[in-house]
């Protein structure tokens, strides 16, 4: 099964103490604001997003990657808007039988995820100033 | 002539100032040459950067011709995450 | 910084807003128990630790993997006694700068521990016979 | 003559039906010795079963002499997780 969510708000945790009594490993990742980006002091970032596309590639990459992986479930949840620093941006959790696959499945999905989903970051600096983050990893 | 809306994204929004531009183009234009036009419109700003072209919100990995009503973006390197 | 915990009740999960600002990458892995054990149908495992030992090798563990990966913390909680089905008998957070190294650390962390750190599993069987699980991977 | 403690745990404790062993060795047995002894109470029960030493809760890699008061661990194949 696959939910995902594009959010503006503070991003809420998918509950753990769901019923997944065959899947012995559960993977969560929090994708984090840090304080510097390209060794800039930052305020926040400013996560813009293609609406309705953005969701649709998500959807779409989830999916992808339950029939790629053997793996159950995949639920994400990306924020959008401005996030300060510390918050997290983006929500993965993936139940698997055996934790092998459910590792490999969050790495491609990420790497995916970086390379399609229509969503850019604004790095808002100290200054208020607000422009387009290069970054390129 | 043919009306397509264009959605203006991080670097091509930051080049070309806005988020959005409505444009006539004459029937038989192709994404190509949109994105040309796009290009000289940002005045170099957008010189070195790679655009992805997505129309009607799916990407579309080949050149082209546009329709009236189509919606379509230059997506510059994305980052999620 | 590391922290190990081998505790012998239900796991609460380590706080997930702590104070990391420089760490883009936040990944828990929770091992669960599930339901079945070599094809045979469970009620519960039986975790047994070499006392002492056990959370010593734990601890040197952690931190070689700190050593080893450029992460920043790595807190661990195993879980010892009776687990039911579906409920969480290993707890990991791994910090890092970016998702590369904490997916990296968290794969060499956990292939390591079943390797290496002197817990054993003794299936609880549907009909309350208790036996060492022969489990390899 | 030496006392020594050896811890049994999983299959170990399963074959020989304890947890702990009290043992009066001779001085200089080895761990390896000790080992056999262990094998040879367990009626083949442990034929199969790869056992690692842990000497003072430390794994020892090679044989080595017991001394008075050594806590020795046969380690079957772990399993935590």
């Amino acid at each position: 099964m696959v939910i995902v969510e594009i959010v503006s708000g503070p991003i809420t945790p998918f509950p753990s103490e769901d019923d997944h009594q065959q899947d012995g490993a559960e993977l969560v990742f929090n994708g984090r604001v840090r304080a510097t980006e390209h060794g800039e002091n930052i305020m926040a970032l400013e996560y813009e997003q293609y609406d309705g596309m953005a969701e649709t590639e998500l959807t779409q990459l989830a999916n992808e990657t339950c029939k790629k992986f053997p793996i159950h479930d995949l639920f994400c949840k990306h924020r959008i808007g401005k996030v300060s620093v510390g918050e997290t941006s983006l929500h993965v959790v993936i139940w698997s039988k055996h934790r092998k696959e459910g590792l490999e499945a969050m790495i491609w999905f990420i790497i995916e995820l970086k390379k399609r989903i229509p969503i850019w970051k604004w790095a808002i600096l100290e200054d208020g100033t607000r422009i387009p983050s290069e970054c390129k990893h | 002539m043919i009306q397509v809306k264009v959605k203006c994204f991080s670097q091509v929004q930051y080049a070309l100032g806005v988020n959005e531009l409505s444009l006539e183009l004459e029937p038989g234009t192709t994404s190509a040459e949109l994105e040309e036009l796009v290009r000289n419109t940002a005045q170099g700003k957008l010189d070195g950067v790679i655009l992805r072209i997505a129309v009607n919100q799916k990407y579309v990995p080949v050149e082209i011709e546009l329709k009236d009503g189509d919606e379509i973006a230059f997506i510059p390197p994305v980052q999620g995450g």
